[in-house]
């Protein structure tokens, strides 16, 4: 399902070859994507969801899916609302109709940060030479979305599969998380 | 007390050294004494002695829940230096420094003062302000302190990475000559044989469980594991559990104990000739005369009085000292260790009179009290003999938090831009 | 590395995605005008740091942002409970004797 | 013979590949699967180095990670690690180690001449002299002492290895591999629990490589392992880690591992890091660390070719290597026996045995009969002989009056010795359990858990291989029971042999030599003996803590594994009280010395610390700019045109921007959007200017205080829509301001309806300021009038640039006409190559942090934690226009009242001009009203901010200074080194003092 959700919103970036490309992980640049920060109480969750298409999931570390569309889970009281880029101004404008005087907060975040694709069966040693989250199927679920740190970096890291995760960092941080992560993915193909 | 001597040790060493008398009694307490230190630390110890020797008061007693010098003066990175920023820091600070010049022949003990220079590091523009408001601050004030380019300072102390290819190259470095270490626990040693002389008992293995107050609110003893001990004026010298003690006593404190690590490394043939600090990317590192190289990590992010800390304390500590010094990447950590520090809303301490009359409190050092040992002794004992400060800890009050007349060492370290 | 538990997201996280914030429970009064100097200090600088069970404020800087409370025995580092900001401050003693079964 | 102590057969070593090594430059052969010190005893090498204090001869003592004398020195590919321990090194082709403390070699070591004076050295004498001439300490004494002491030669260069990390979780973590350890985890691992199992050393096994005369399920115990690990190994749940050493138990259950991953190989893959760091957070910790012999503390006990007993036997049966040719054992314990007859079967001629007990096990000497083997029962060693191996040792009789009678002299030329068996607690102690002592065993043995975790066989004092193939089942059942649940039952193998022994001794022995002439060592490696001990007791240290600092014992690098017992005991007899009143010293991570690169791991170089850019970085790189660091941001500084110093190139930046325009990165400054029906009122109560009436389109400059009323913050603050503000903090700044906004808004007014969203890296920002701003960005520019009249200054508004979004404020840093343009980040690359292209075409310049200090400088304008350093008010700042009069509360409102806040004498933000106006002060000098102050003069203030000032063509300065808002005109000094500088205080703004530029 998720799986699907990484070819369908999150797509490699064309333009970009692959940060890392080895038989048994790979990195890959994201291509850009529309982000919306929102904020708000309880109350106004059910119009926001509807609004954007697929509902707000209340169930903490947890995305919701659907056509085009992810909420992730930020905070008791945030999300991340995911949607391809040529959609942002009008979700923009469409959240904030249906919202009317519901009190609330969305922030355009789109640029704020960089999404790169690891994926492969040692996606999670290598995620773990840098964080220290327990990524074991039963811990992290496909679906489960979660801020922490990479080494020095924040981080966001989004399990789309078994063995595929979106990781996302302010743009600031990428060369950095990127950077390290394809030095430490060098000794997989030591001899 | 028989003096320490070349000529006394070859003298033992004839009688197989079988005659080396006791360097301090272990006296069960009395039931009263004119002061009672809270605690047998470098500071408290230091306090009795310069009670006993400058103040002629020597029916004193120092208790100590542990043993003397266990706390955090056997447990610091030793590092001496006056270089604080406000005068009247540099004031206390210096004044210990002039102390610890003299201080083995006063004391008859050898605590191995080496004034090896203390070299603090800018890697930004905003450290080298910051160091040159020291350095011209530091000599209005009469304490050493100099500038050096990063060519000198690599001069000063070679094993130094200065190129400009690190992560943040050093751009220069404050140095003060005359700053150094000290052997820690001889410091604490040589102060307990020096007040045990002079008659000062000091009592270990003995928990203060209770201050006992009069009516008038003024204190009339301390509670112990050893039984109430009388006495009209209590200094409470207790470090991180400063806050414990003068709980006792109903009085409330700015502080905040920390667990601080350090660490050393096994020993090597000498390999670092002075003290190098840097704040901008928390490390500092020395090298004792055993050969260890002594390195000084960051507090815990939270109170605690474990005396153990994180594992990412101490790898942000060696990779900042890795990143100085590529060479010791393949050194090896020999043991690493916790303290408890108070620290102080201000990053200054307090040697103060409190609002119990009677009750004197000296903490608040942060990670930084073990150069101070001597100077606050000294001021510490005259605060409690004359029953009001010297001149030169007058500024160290508890009633600055309430007025806002802070020493705010802490804040000449804000951020820029 | 201390494993914190925080009360909004359901999981423990080691130390580094919180930021702890000092005891807890002491509120800024509610009308600073009013409050004497020896409140106001007592406000911003006066704490506990009691040695034994203890109140902090944590903030799951990152991860969900929000501020909570946790006991926690200064002795030991263990945590005794968490609870979400808000929330009355629990019974120390209570919790205290819990510990110690 | 090469190697002519290497037994005819058996051992774990390859026969068939032999490699050549070197030792202090002579070439030796060994085995694959041997260590350095095997190695180095097959060869007949004792000798391998030297104390640290008296410089005595010393060798092998163990074949484990205790070892206190075989410290090498192991070079390779010019990297050089310092005291490394043989018994742990791995021999591979090529190794290249060398002895250490010695000088010029090994065999005739000059400092040996201290073991001659000793006398003159018992523990703390340092304490009691050097201290005359007073000058003498740091010139002369100190040097020698510096010298003398240390172990290895320290690295001199750079390390060419990395090192790795990872973190992992599991539900029980065994570490320790011998019976205890490998049941526990079989039981563990079956149960269905993630298991972890670690070991220091290169095989699994632990003591069953090493038993020889045991058997499990019928196999022969290293079988039975290589069996066990094969059944783990094939285990999805189990992650086998060899070679690692579990060093560090931190709390919560964090344990920190070290793994050799290269060391072990002779030309290791570059790609490969050289050790990684293990972070594990364990359900269930099993401590299987076994237990370590302890030696005998009898004169001269630290002759080359004394070993612990276990050793001798680990280097026959293991290592296929015979400690002697005839050799005596010490011991005071059963276990010592099957030393000799091991070492019997193999050849080697058993000169004695010696017994301390009277009556040794009736069995024990029936086998020593039968096998013609000389038993001295209630005897002891009271000395040897043979300076650089030993030759001889004497014997003494144990009489019942406690004295000791000369029982003659046995050749020999290696002697094994046992003291028993010391638990080690290690791992237990960091834990932070308090071990407790066990009076039948001698030892101090784990208490109460209180992490979770359990010690299992001789890590708990427990012996027997059943028994602690048993206790390690049953331990590792229960792990994961308490990890997942549920545990399975498993087979218990069945073992016979290798049963537990009795006996041991603890202390010094007793002996008929002269007690002030003869050297027992309890530390071997600190060179700390039984009387410098007893000393330390007699010059009045009570705790065992300071005897250990005032001797050393139980400092040196196997952290007093070795001699902390025997110590123990001899101050217990010295000060006459139980050992329990003694005291123990507490056992700190890490277990064994661990190396600094693997803490440092990734961190180095650019991944030392995030280097964070802007989207202008490459351009600026392109365009010859300098970077600066301000936190983890580069920021550009300048940017010099060829032949240029900084300081030409900021002048010409500085008068451009006045004259033209100039183009300037802000893109680093904290953006806050601030978002919800209750923003203004949010703003209102943060900031001390007024928020309300603030109009949608207007920006106001805010101003951020602590609640202690300090300044800590300010920027610009935009009010886009009723609901929407978006607020710009200083670039060090944002993180801490966005936390305190969260912390005020989560805990002291969560009925606010309001939230904040960090925008700091959705945007980047160009600022383009200079009389010709609005004609640079007039034409990329689309939405806004930009007309004086319809966009004045302090205005925001959104738009677009060059077709993309943005937000376009009218503010200024300068003085100047001024933009910022803020675009989705995305695009900040073209905004600034847009800009710089056109700046170009206007003689415009793009400049860099210093110049924009120097612009703001000429205008007054304050940077906070430059002209301001957590002590400022707004007050002293000269700031009371922002404070909004009519508020009731603001963050700091009520600190700002204290009294020493509203008191006279606060140091106050001025200009300062020097009378001479070539002459630029320095930044942080001190400010008196003396010109020549004397030594402890109370400085009036300091130098905030010094330039020169290419618009007034002097130079110019900010400062505080007491009270210096009323010495407007007043003449004060900066008393230099060299001269004193006389400045007149001024207002802070230099240029444009009424402001006419901005409102162009």
């Amino acid at each position: 399902m998720s799986d699907v959700l990484a070819n369908d919103l999150i797509t490699p970036d064309a333009g970009v070859s692959p940060l890392l490309s080895q038989s048994d992980v790979s990195i890959l640049k994201a291509a850009p994507i529309a982000r919306l920060s929102f904020r708000a109480r309880e109350a106004a969750l059910a119009n926001a969801g509807t609004a954007f298409g697929v509902p707000l999931p209340t169930q903490p570390l947890s995305s919701e899916i659907g056509a085009k569309r992810a909420a992730l889970w930020m905070g008791p009281d945030e999300w991340t609302l995911l949607a391809p880029e040529e959609d942002l101004e009008t979700l923009f404008e469409t959240i904030e109709t249906a919202l009317g005087d519901q009190p609330h907060a969305l922030v355009d975040i789109s640029e704020r940060s960089e999404a790169i694709i690891v994926s492969g069966e040692k996606a999670v040693w290598l995620l773990n030479t840098g964080i220290f989250v327990d990524f074991s199927i039963e811990e992290f679920p496909v679906g489960t979305v979660s801020r922490t740190i990479f080494h020095k970096s924040p981080v966001m890291i989004w399990r789309t599969g078994a063995d595929t995760f979106v990781v996302e960092a302010w743009v600031s941080f990428m060369d950095y998380v990127s950077g390290l992560l394809v030095q430490s993915a060098q000794e997989l193909t030591a001899a | 007390m028989k003096r320490y001597s070349f000529l006394e040790l070859a003298k033992n060493a004839f009688s197989a050294h079988q005659n080396w008398g006791r360097q301090w009694r272990s006296p069960e307490p009395k039931a009263e004494y004119d002061v009672v230190i809270v605690g047998a630390g470098g500071h408290g110890l230091a306090t009795a002695y310069y009670l006993a020797k400058e103040h002629g008061v020597r029916n004193v007693a120092v208790i100590e829940k542990g043993w003397l010098g266990g706390g955090n003066t056997g447990r610091n990175t030793t590092i001496v230096r006056s270089n604080y920023l406000w005068e009247e820091s540099a004031a206390l600070y210096n004044h210990a420094i002039g102390l610890w010049h003299g201080l083995s022949q006063e004391l008859n003990y050898n605590v191995m003062y080496s004034a090896r220079g203390v070299m603090m590091l800018a890697h930004t523009v905003h450290d080298i302000q910051v160091a040159q408001r020291h350095i011209h601050a530091n000599r209005l004030a009469g304490v050493q302190n100099e500038w050096l380019t990063p060519e000198k300072a690599k001069e000063y102390c070679p094993p130094l990475n200065i190129s400009k290819n690190i992560r943040y190259p050093v751009m220069g470095a404050a140095l003060q000559r005359v700053g150094g270490t000290a052997r820690h626990d001889a410091v604490a040693w040589g102060y307990a044989r020096g007040a045990d002389d002079m008659g000062v008992d000091i009592i270990q293995n003995c928990a203060v469980t209770g201050i006992r107050r009069g009516q008038d609110g003024a204190v009339e003893g301390v509670e112990t594991s050893k039984g109430f001990i009388k006495a009209k004026k209590i200094g409470v010298v207790a470090a991180g559990h400063t806050s414990t003690v003068m709980d006792m006593a109903g009085v409330r404190m700015p502080l905040e104990s920390f667990p601080l690590q350090a660490l050393v490394s096994e020993p090597v043939k000498p390999a670092f000739p002075c003290v190098v600090m840097s704040n901008t990317i928390h490390a500092y590192i020395s090298q004792s005369d055993k050969g260890e190289l002594v390195i000084g990590a960051g507090t815990d992010q939270f109170i605690s009085y474990s005396q153990t800390g994180g594992i990412h304390i101490s790898n942000h500590t060696i990779d900042a000292i890795c990143e100085l010094f590529p060479q010791f990447r393949r050194m090896r950590m020999l043991r690493n260790w916790g303290g408890i520090v108070d620290v102080t809303p201000d990053r200054s301490p307090i040697l103060s009179k409190t609002p119990v009359q009677g009750l004197y409190v000296n903490c608040g050092w942060g990670t930084g009290g073990f150069k101070a040992t001597p100077g606050s002794g000294h001021v510490f004992a005259h605060t409690i003999a004359k029953d009001e400060p010297h001149r030169i800890n007058a500024p160290f009050t508890i009633d600055r938090f309430r007025t806002g007349r802070l020493i705010d060492e802490a804040a000449a370290a804000a951020v820029a831009h | 590395m201390l494993l914190v538990y925080c009360p909004y997201c359901g999981v423990s996280r080691p130390e580094t995605e919180f930021s702890c914030r000092g005891e807890a429970h002491i509120a800024r009064p509610a009308d600073p005008a009013q409050t004497s100097d020896e409140d106001w200090v007592n406000f911003l600088y006066m704490r506990s740091n009691t040695k034994g069970v203890y109140v902090e404020r944590w903030r799951h800087i990152h991860g969900c942002g929000r501020f909570f409370n946790a006991v926690r025995n200064t002795v030991s580092d263990d945590f005794l409970k968490f609870y979400k900001a808000g929330e009355p401050m629990p019974d120390l003693e209570e919790l205290a004797k819990e510990a110690g079964k | 013979m090469s190697q002519p102590f290497r037994t005819e057969k058996g051992g774990r070593i390859d026969r068939s590949e032999q490699f050549t090594f070197t030792f202090d430059g002579e070439e030796m052969q060994g085995h694959k699967g041997d260590t350095l010190a095997s190695a180095l005893l097959a060869n007949g090498i004792h000798l391998v180095g030297r104390s640290f204090k008296y410089h005595r001869p010393r060798g092998i003592v163990t074949a484990g990670s205790e070892e206190p004398n075989a410290l090498v020195g192991i070079y390779r590919n010019g990297d050089q690690t310092p005291n490394l321990r043989a018994t742990q090194v791995e021999l591979y082709q090529g190794l290249e180690a060398i002895s250490q403390n010695r000088f010029p070699s090994l065999g005739f070591d000059v400092g040996a001449v201290n073991d001659r004076l000793s006398m003159f050295f018992p523990a703390g004498f340092y304490y009691k002299t050097f201290m005359w001439p007073k000058s003498f300490w740091d010139k002369v004494y100190e040097p020698v002492i510096r010298a003398a002491a240390g172990l290895g030669k320290p690295p001199k260069n750079p390390d060419h290895d990395s090192y790795g990390n990872l973190y992992a979780h599991c539900d029980v973590l065994v570490a320790g591999s011998g019976p205890a350890g490998l049941s526990a985890a079989l039981a563990a691992a079956e149960s269905g629990a993630k298991v972890i199992l670690c070991d220091e050393q290169s095989e699994f096994g632990g003591s069953l490589l090493t038993e020889a005369n045991a058997s499990i399920d019928g196999m022969a115990p290293s079988d039975w392992v290589a069996e066990t690990i094969a059944r783990l190994g094939a285990m999805d749940n189990v992650t086998l880690l060899p070679r690692t050493t579990a060093f560090g138990y931190f709390a919560h259950n964090y344990i920190a591992l070290a793994e050799r991953v290269t060391e072990h190989l002779a030309s290791p893959d570059p790609k490969l890091p050289r050790e990684r760091l293990w972070q594990v957070r364990a359900k269930e910790v099993v401590i299987a660390s076994g237990a370590i012999e302890r030696p005998m503390v009898f004169p001269e006990n630290d002759r080359p070719g004394i070993l612990l007993a276990e050793a001798g036997r680990t280097y026959l049966n293991r290592y296929g290597v015979k400690v002697g040719h005839k050799v005596v054992v010490a011991t005071a314990c059963d276990t010592a026996w099957q030393a000799a007859f091991d070492l019997d079967d193999h050849g080697v001629e058993i000169a004695a045995i010696i017994e301390m007990r009277e009556v040794p096990p009736e069995s024990l000497v029936a086998i020593a009969k039968a096998r013609g083997i000389r038993v001295e029962a209630g005897c002891v060693i009271t000395g040897t002989l043979g300076r650089k191996r030993i030759k001889s040792a004497l014997l003494g009789r144990l009489m019942t009056s406690g004295q000791v009678a000369s029982g003659g002299q046995v050749e020999c030329d290696a002697l094994l010795m046992s003291g028993g068996w010391t638990p080690t607690v290690s791992l237990y102690s960091q834990s932070r359990g308090k071990v407790v002592w066990d009076a039948d065993s001698g030892a101090y043995v784990p208490g109460k858990s209180v992490q979770k975790e359990r010690s299992v066989g001789g890590a708990k004092g427990l012996y027997g291989l059943q028994a602690t193939l048993e206790d390690g089942y049953a331990a590792g059942e229960e792990a994961a029971k308490a990890a997942i649940g549920t545990s399975k039952k498993v087979t218990y193998a069945a073992a016979s042999g290798g049963e537990a022994g009795e006996g041991g001794t603890l202390g010094a022995l007793p002996h008929d030599r002269n007690a002030s002439k003869v050297k027992a060592f309890v530390d071997y490696q600190n060179d700390v003996t039984a009387k410098d001990v007893k000393l330390a007791v007699r010059e009045g240290m009570q705790s065992i803590e300071h005897i250990k600092r005032y001797t050393t014992t139980g400092m040196a690098t196997d952290q007093g594994r070795l001699s902390n017992m025997n110590a123990l005991q001899i101050a217990s007899g010295a000060l006459e009280r139980p050992v329990t009143d003694v005291g123990l010293t507490t056992f700190r991570l890490p277990y064994t010395p661990t190396t600094f690169g693997l803490f440092a791991g990734v961190a180095r170089g650019d991944f030392f610390d995030p280097v964070r850019k802007t989207p202008s970085h490459d351009w600026v790189v392109d365009n010859g700019g300098v970077f600066e660091d301000v936190g983890q941001w580069k920021r550009t500084w300048y940017f010099p045109k060829s032949g240029e110093d900084m300081h030409a190139a900021v002048a010409r930046e500085c008068k451009t921007v006045r004259e033209s325009v100039g183009l300037f990165d802000a893109s680093t400054l904290g953006k806050i959007e601030v978002v919800g029906p209750d923003a203004a009122e949010f703003l209102e109560r943060m900031y001390t200017n007024p928020w309300k009436k603030l109009a949608p389109g207007r920006c106001r400059y805010g101003l951020l205080l602590n609640d202690a009323g300090f300044i800590t913050d300010d920027g610009v603050i935009g009010r886009l829509a009723d609901d929407r503000f978006h607020v710009t903090t200083t670039t060090g700044g944002a993180p801490s301001v966005f936390a305190t906004m969260e912390d005020y808004l989560q805990t002291e007014w969560p009925d606010l309806d309001v939230w904040i969203t960090s925008t700091t890296e959705q945007y980047a920002v160009a600022a383009v300021q200079g009389p010709k701003a609005r004609e640079v960005i007039a034409p990329f520019i689309e939405g806004i009038d930009l007309s004086n009249e319809a966009f004045p200054h302090m205005s925001v508004k959104e738009a677009t640039f060059c077709g993309v979004p943005c937000r376009l404020f009218r503010i200024s840093f300068t003085g100047e006409l001024g933009f910022e343009i803020n675009v989705p980040r995305r695009h900040g690359k073209m905004m600034w190559e847009t800009l710089a292209k056109e700046i170009e075409k206007h003689d415009g310049t793009s400049y860099g942090t210093e110049t924009m200090h120097v612009l703001r400088a000429e205008k007054g304008y304050i940077i906070v934690g430059q002209d301001t350093d957590g002590t400022v008010t707004p007050q002293d700042a000269g700031m009371t226009w922002a404070i909004g009069k009519k508020k009731h509360d603001f963050v700091g409102k009520r600190g700002l009242e204290r009294p020493d806040l509203v008191s006279e004498n606060r140091k106050q933000f001025v200009g300062l001009l020097t009378k001479d106006p070539k002459v630029k002060l320095e930044e942080g000098a001190q400010i008196t009203t003396a010109e020549n102050p004397a030594t402890g003069t109370p400085a009036e203030g300091h130098v905030t901010s010094s330039y020169f000032s290419p618009a007034l063509d002097r130079t110019i300065a900010l400062a505080v200074v007491k009270n210096g808002h009323a010495l407007d005109g007043k003449t004060l000094y900066v008393p230099m080194p060299d001269r004193s500088i006389s400045v007149e205080v001024t207002g802070p703004v230099f240029y444009d003092k009424e402001g006419a530029r901005i409102n162009v």
